[in-house]
């Protein structure tokens, strides 16, 4: 898209009188109120299939390694604080601070993809599946020595791999969007202590995503 | 993930058929023929009845009760509806063309007819419905893409065609869950199925040694071994025993 | 388009350095994705009621061939006889494409993206660009959904609910495909839906012109509203459903396979969760814009405003907790069965309220019947019938004997054909001149009006009976069953019903056509109606207005006392009326 | 042609009935009203030259009449459904000597299992299911099962007498509907749902599936036969013969 149609998209004239909320902020707490039912449809689905279903459900830590995610899940909560930072500083007017900062949110965030994917690669390769267990694999094993119930090995992959994708999928777009704001707004000095729409919006979503992975940790990794 | 391993298999199994010295060329005469007999023994266990009572329209065809023909054991001690069909031995390069005719399975009577048979691939299947009545016909390939297709009224007819080798794919309807066919999707012309006398002839085969395979529903695979020069027939005889 | 936008151009003297595609494909201007919605919902308007032709045939008819059906290839009916598999397929898409990608877009769409920011004084939406992205990918998903037709084994089979396991399992259904494409369809859909939404509920609470507070904005924009927050938080849970259905096509997950301990019953809860706030979605809209048109025919005050917003507002809170009923049957506790009767029944009372301020509007009032008031009135006396039809099923014992029957059938459709679709022609008629500065033609529009009225009573009405008498739902051929035999004389008095319905479309057709190029010019305000954007240009120009009107009433002021005329403008400045006091300005 | 609802073959059907007529009566005073009102307004208020519209508000009086109204006919109507739901639904409400059937549905076939002279059906299972020699996939190792009948498309039961149907389905969902019985009850896979009836007029009737389930919907039809307590073991003692299955 060019540079001249881009501008031509802008909304050409001054905004209107509301709330003592500015649009862009006011439409993300909208599209978060949005994702919080999204996520609620695919972590309901889960629990109603988790506890309505006859037999018992795989302990943790048999499939699922706990310690790397509970490593990853650091990550991101850093990421997060980091995020606070960039806000912080640039509210404060620190431009090289506010880069600094976003930058460690993106590597954050980018690493906790980046270990996601090496998760889901070690898991597929020990058998784990989004439709349950492989033949003749590693966890196949442990399933046929009862280690991992036979009945419901089928659900804990389906709803692992959804939600822990889904999640993956909102982190990664995170990270484009930051990515976005490093290269284009940040790198270029278009923020300032009286515009920096951008940080606190990308924040908010940010934030709100490192909350989804809490709840999605504890509910699938721990319980 | 199924789809995905299955396409695996034919890929391995094509590239063992593609290492395999390269045969002789083969000549155009009529080729050998083999002949046989598939023989039943012990006693013929009892199909199951089927109750039509509920399809008026087909129970009318029948003066007697129906029944699945599961194990049709002919009168002569032999069993029918036997799928014999050279399973290798065949040059790995060679193409056999299609035929033009049809192959044609009726839906007469809420049953099948025939119940097992065989066709090429590309070759095609005219699905016919004799009947009044809705039949829907739903073919389980796992190697061709499965087809579920309905045929609500008399005289109509669906021609479909397979697009790999498969044995067996089954076929059936289910309005009436006793309808059951078999089909032997095959690359090649040299299939058979043995008839009401129990017998089944393969013609045109050049010379070569081949395993053939003979398939029952309800009894499952045997094997024999022929060798043919080309011109001359052979016999291959099969033997089902009662279970 | 392009003419009619040129001479929505011509029309006015606005600065605009826009490029061509700018202007009217990738446009961001709220009216131009209005209108792109408006024709893009009419084509699956068209295209549904297609659908539904080939139905009432076959209905009538069963195994007949069909006129013209021999333009239908082998797979859908060789020798123009319809088979199952294609009966099943029309079924599914004339529901899926009413609902979604007529009625909703026609709504939702068209009327919020062109009339929100017109209606509060708006220069454009809060977010231009994702109002754009909102088109476009309900334009992708529609293409997709349409395009799901012509796949190998057709598009889905699964009836628009797409009950699981049957619409999950290929093996099942038939239609591997197009059940996949259906899933992907709706994720875009639901996508398209979630950024339209957030941004129309950002623009109504940031973008209103002064003086527009809360209490004065037109109740259509009320309904919009609310119905963006009902589609803001229903539709991701129809996106999370339609997720875990895809996955559960291609990747063979097991949330609905009981033989992995998946539930069944799961995706019905999951879609009508969806699905009950989708049902006010597809009427909300409607109810507001008809107590545009009752109170401008009437020349009189919306009877009870204030009730009016709370009935709204109330119809769509009870709206969350209703969902099970249709789930009555569906083998879900019958404990639940209860509370949801009681609370399904309570949506009765907002919905009375409605019926009854629309009446109480009209009451004394100064009824000018043109085209728009007209189908008000429709929408009112059928929406009556079709929310009153609703106590039957609401009604736990009774519902057990007509769900799923043509009772059923008959409700739906008098909600959201006598409702939201007479509504809609409504709409377009009245604001019409306002998208394409023409008017449409006032005789063919009472011509078109008065057959529709008359063949969709008789189509949907004798539709109660069938079901009374127990017609199942979704019957290839009913003559299958001795006693629905009986009933086949009414089914084809429908269907002859139902194709003069359709036919009687064509005048609107080309009436909507014939006058965006030859229709009379329209004036400013060609109805005299009060909201603002009756106070900018026929066509409105890009941008709305150059300077942001001030407001200083509420909506509805016609014949008011001490005004000239009998309507007064909501930016009218009477001696009396005081300038609203500005906050400093918040947004930006 | 048929104006009216089905005759009426079970127990519940009367009250059902008398619920359908009730809403009737009380929506169709509504609708008359409405509609009657319409055209009044519509003839009384039209457009004449040198009218002019009462200029008017509302009235809270009388949004709060016809507010209360629909919401009090609202909560009666609920209350007195509730009551006949519970009868019908409950979690409860199966009759203690109710008469159990197997009621087994598949694309596109019902398959109906009688308890033989035990009075006990079977345990079946899913996995056991086989086309044709086991269609309901009846446990051979039960015992209960042994003398059990199994029947497609037929489902016989005796007049005056509570039956209850244990629903089953092997693939998609489907729905167990009697018109006359009024009682219609989703079969899903994966659960046993039992739903009762007592049939009150000998006769045969038709058991349609009504929740779509494939190409064959339509044609997923049984014929429901009520018979006499005598007819219906006349009834047994035949079939059971035909089957070769013990008699008592």
């Amino acid at each position: 898209m060019s540079q001249a149609m881009a501008g031509a998209m802008q909304p050409p004239f001054p905004a209107e009188r509301g709330i003592e909320v500015y649009n862009k902020k006011l439409g993300m707490w909208i599209f978060l109120a949005s994702e919080v039912m999204f996520f609620a449809a695919l972590i309901g689905s889960y629990v109603i299939l988790r506890f309505g279903a006859t037999g018992a459900w795989a302990k943790p830590g048999i499939v699922l390694s706990i310690q790397i995610t509970a490593f990853n899940t650091f990550l991101l909560i850093c990421s997060s604080v980091s995020m606070v930072k960039a806000y912080a500083a640039i509210q404060d007017g620190y431009q090289d601070k506010m880069k600094f900062w976003l930058l460690m949110t993106i590597l954050g965030g980018a690493c906790f993809v980046g270990i996601q994917v090496y998760e889901y690669i070690h898991l597929v390769e020990h058998g784990f599946l989004p439709s349950g267990v492989r033949e003749g694999s590693h966890l196949a094993e442990l399933v046929e020595n009862g280690t991992l119930p036979a009945a419901t090995m089928g659900l804990y992959g389906s709803t692992f791999f959804t939600m822990t994708g889904f999640h993956g999928f909102h982190v990664t777009c995170g990270v484009i969007s930051m990515l976005y704001l490093y290269l284009f707004k940040a790198l270029p000095g278009k923020y300032s202590p009286q515009d920096f729409g951008g940080i606190e919006v990308v924040g908010l979503y940010w934030h709100f995503v490192d909350l989804v992975w809490i709840i999605l940790f504890t509910i699938v990794y721990l319980v | 993930m199924r789809r995905l391993s299955s396409v695996a298999a034919v890929a391995a199994g094509l590239l063992v058929l593609a290492l395999r010295p390269a045969p002789a060329p083969r000549s155009t005469f009529a080729g050998s023929t083999v002949t046989g007999k598939v023989k039943f023994v012990g006693k013929a266990p009892a199909n199951p009845a089927i109750d039509m009572s509920e399809e008026p329209k087909c129970k009318a065809k029948y003066t007697t009760t129906p029944h699945e023909e599961i194990v049709s054991v002919n009168k002569n001690g032999t069993l029918g509806n036997v799928f014999v069909y050279v399973k290798t031995g065949l040059p790995a390069d060679a193409k056999y063309p299609a035929p033009a005719t049809p192959v044609v399975i009726d839906q007469n009577g809420c049953t099948y007819h025939p119940r097992t048979f065989g066709i090429m691939v590309g070759q095609n299947l005219e699905i016919k419905n004799s009947d009044p009545l809705l039949h829907n016909i739903k073919a389980m390939g796992k190697k061709n893409r499965p087809f579920n297709i309905s045929q609500p009224n008399a005289g109509m007819t669906t021609i479909r065609t397979f697009t790999t080798a498969e044995v067996i794919l089954p076929v059936e309807c289910n309005v009436h869950g006793w309808m059951h066919a078999f089909v032997g999707v095959l690359p090649h012309p040299f299939f058979a199925t043995s008839g009401a006398d129990g017998s089944f002839s393969i013609t045109g085969l050049p010379a070569g040694t081949y395993t053939l395979e003979a398939w029952h529903e309800k009894y499952g695979v045997q094997s024999a071994t022929v060798t043919v020069t080309g011109s001359d027939s052979k016999t291959a005889d099969f033997t089902y025993t009662a279970k | 388009m392009t003419t009619v936008a040129a001479t929505a151009q011509a029309a006015h003297a606005h600065h605009d350095d826009r490029s061509f595609i700018q202007k009217y494909i990738f446009s961001t201007d709220h009216k131009i994705i209005g209108i792109q919605f408006l024709f893009l919902s009419l084509f699956f308007l068209m295209v549904g009621g297609l659908l539904a032709m080939q139905i009432r045939w076959q209905l009538a008819y069963p195994g007949k061939p069909m006129p013209l059906g021999n333009l239908l290839p082998e797979t859908m009916a060789p020798g123009g006889v319809l088979l199952p598999e294609y009966y099943l397929q029309l079924v599914t898409m004339h529901g899926t494409f009413m609902v979604f990608f007529a009625i909703m877009l026609l709504l939702v769409g068209v009327y919020a993206n062109f009339l929100i920011p017109l209606k509060i004084g708006a220069h454009d939406m809060a977010f231009p660009r994702i109002n754009m992205a909102s088109f476009w990918s309900a334009f992708a998903s529609g293409i997709v959904m349409l395009m799901s037709l012509f796949v190998p084994e057709g598009s889905s089979r699964a009836g628009w609910t797409m009950y699981v396991p049957l619409s999950a399992r290929h093996d099942y259904s038939g239609a591997e495909f197009g059940q996949e494409m259906w899933s992907i369809s709706i994720i875009l859909f639901g996508l398209s839906s979630i950024l339209g939404s957030l941004n129309y509920i950002t623009t109504v609470i940031n973008n209103r012109a002064a003086g527009m507070t809360w209490f004065r904005m037109p109740l259509s924009v009320w309904a919009l509203f609310i119905t963006a927050i009902l589609g803001l938080l229903a539709v991701p849970v129809l996106a999370g459903a339609a997720i875990m259905l895809l996955f559960e096509q291609i990747l063979g997950t097991h949330f609905f396979d009981p033989a992995y301990g998946g539930q069944p019953i799961l995706w019905q809860h999951l879609f009508w969760f969806f699905g009950h706030p989708e049902v006010y979605i597809l009427i909300l809209p409607a109810m507001g814009m008809v107590s545009e048109l009752i109170a401008n025919g009437s020349r009189k005050p919306i009877f009870g405003y204030h009730s009016m917003v709370f009935a709204i507002a109330g119809i769509a809170f009870l709206g969350w907790i209703v969902w099970g009923h249709h789930m009555f049957v569906s083998g879900m506790n019958p404990t639940l069965g209860s509370t949801f009767m009681v609370s399904t029944l309570l949506i009765a009372v907002p919905s009375a309220i409605k019926v009854f301020n629309w009446m109480g509007t009209m009451w004394r009032g100064n009824l000018r019947f043109h085209v728009p008031m007209l189908h008000g009135v429709a929408f009112v006396a059928m929406f009556t019938i079709g929310g009153l039809s609703g106590i039957f099923m609401a009604a736990t014992p009774v519902d057990m004997f007509i769900h799923d029957t043509y009772f059923i059938v008959a409700h739906l459709h008098y909600v959201l054909f006598g409702g939201s679709l007479f509504a809609i022609f409504g709409g377009i008629v009245f604001w019409y001149p306002k998208m394409f500065g023409r008017m449409m033609n006032e005789t063919w529009g009472k011509i078109h009006f008065w057959l529709t009225f008359i063949f969709y009573n008789g189509t949907f009405f004798p539709m109660h009976i069938i079901g009374m008498a127990g017609h199942m739902r979704r019957l290839y051929d009913p003559t299958i069953y001795d006693f629905l035999k009986p009933m086949q004389p009414m089914n084809e008095f429908i269907s002859i019903c139902a194709f003069l319905l359709y036919g009687s479309q064509i005048i609107f057709f080309v009436n909507f056509w014939w006058s965006m190029f030859k229709g009379k010019k329209a004036s400013q305000n060609p109805w005299n109606d009060n909201g603002l954007e009756w106070t900018t240009p026929s066509p409105a120009p890009h941008g709305n207005w150059d300077t942001l009107p001030t407001v200083y009433r509420g909506p509805y002021e016609f014949s008011a006392p001490g005004a000239s005329e009998d309507y007064l403008p909501q930016n009218r400045k009477l001696p009396t009326d005081r300038d609203p006091v500005l906050s400093p300005a918040a947004g930006h | 042609m048929h104006w009216w609802l089905p005759p009426q073959g079970s127990t519940f059907a009367p009250d059902i009935d008398y619920m359908f007529t009730a809403i009737l009566v009380i929506t169709g005073i509504t609708f008359v009203g409405v509609e009657l009102g319409l055209l009044w307004f519509i003839f009384a208020y039209r457009e004449r030259p040198g009218r002019k519209a009462f200029y008017t508000h509302g009235s809270t009086k009388a949004e709060i009449i016809w507010t209360a109204i629909p919401a009090v006919t609202m909560v009666i109507m609920g209350i007195a459904s509730n009551g006949l739901w519970v009868k019908i639904k409950g979690r409860n409400s199966v009759p203690a000597n109710a008469y159990p059937i197997g009621v087994h549905a598949k694309q596109f076939e019902w398959w109906f299992t009688y308890p033989g002279p035990d009075g006990k059906l079977g345990r079946t299972s899913p996995a056991l299911v086989a086309k044709t020699t086991n269609p309901t996939g009846l446990d051979p190792d039960d015992p209960a099962g042994h003398d059990d009948l199994v029947v497609r498309n037929q489902m016989h039961v005796p007049v005056g007498r509570p039956v209850v149907a244990y629903l089953t389905a092997e693939d998609v969902i489907h729905s167990f509907y009697v018109p006359e019985f009024r009682v219609r009850q989703d079969v899903v896979p994966g659960m046993e749902i039992k739903s009762w009836f007592e049939a009150t007029v000998p006769g045969t009737y038709e058991l349609g599936c009504s929740q779509l389930c494939g190409l064959g919907h339509y044609k997923m039809r049984a014929v429901v036969t009520v018979h006499t307590q005598e007819d219906y073991d006349a009834w047994m003692q035949r079939t059971a013969k035909e089957k070769g299955e013990p008699t008592s």
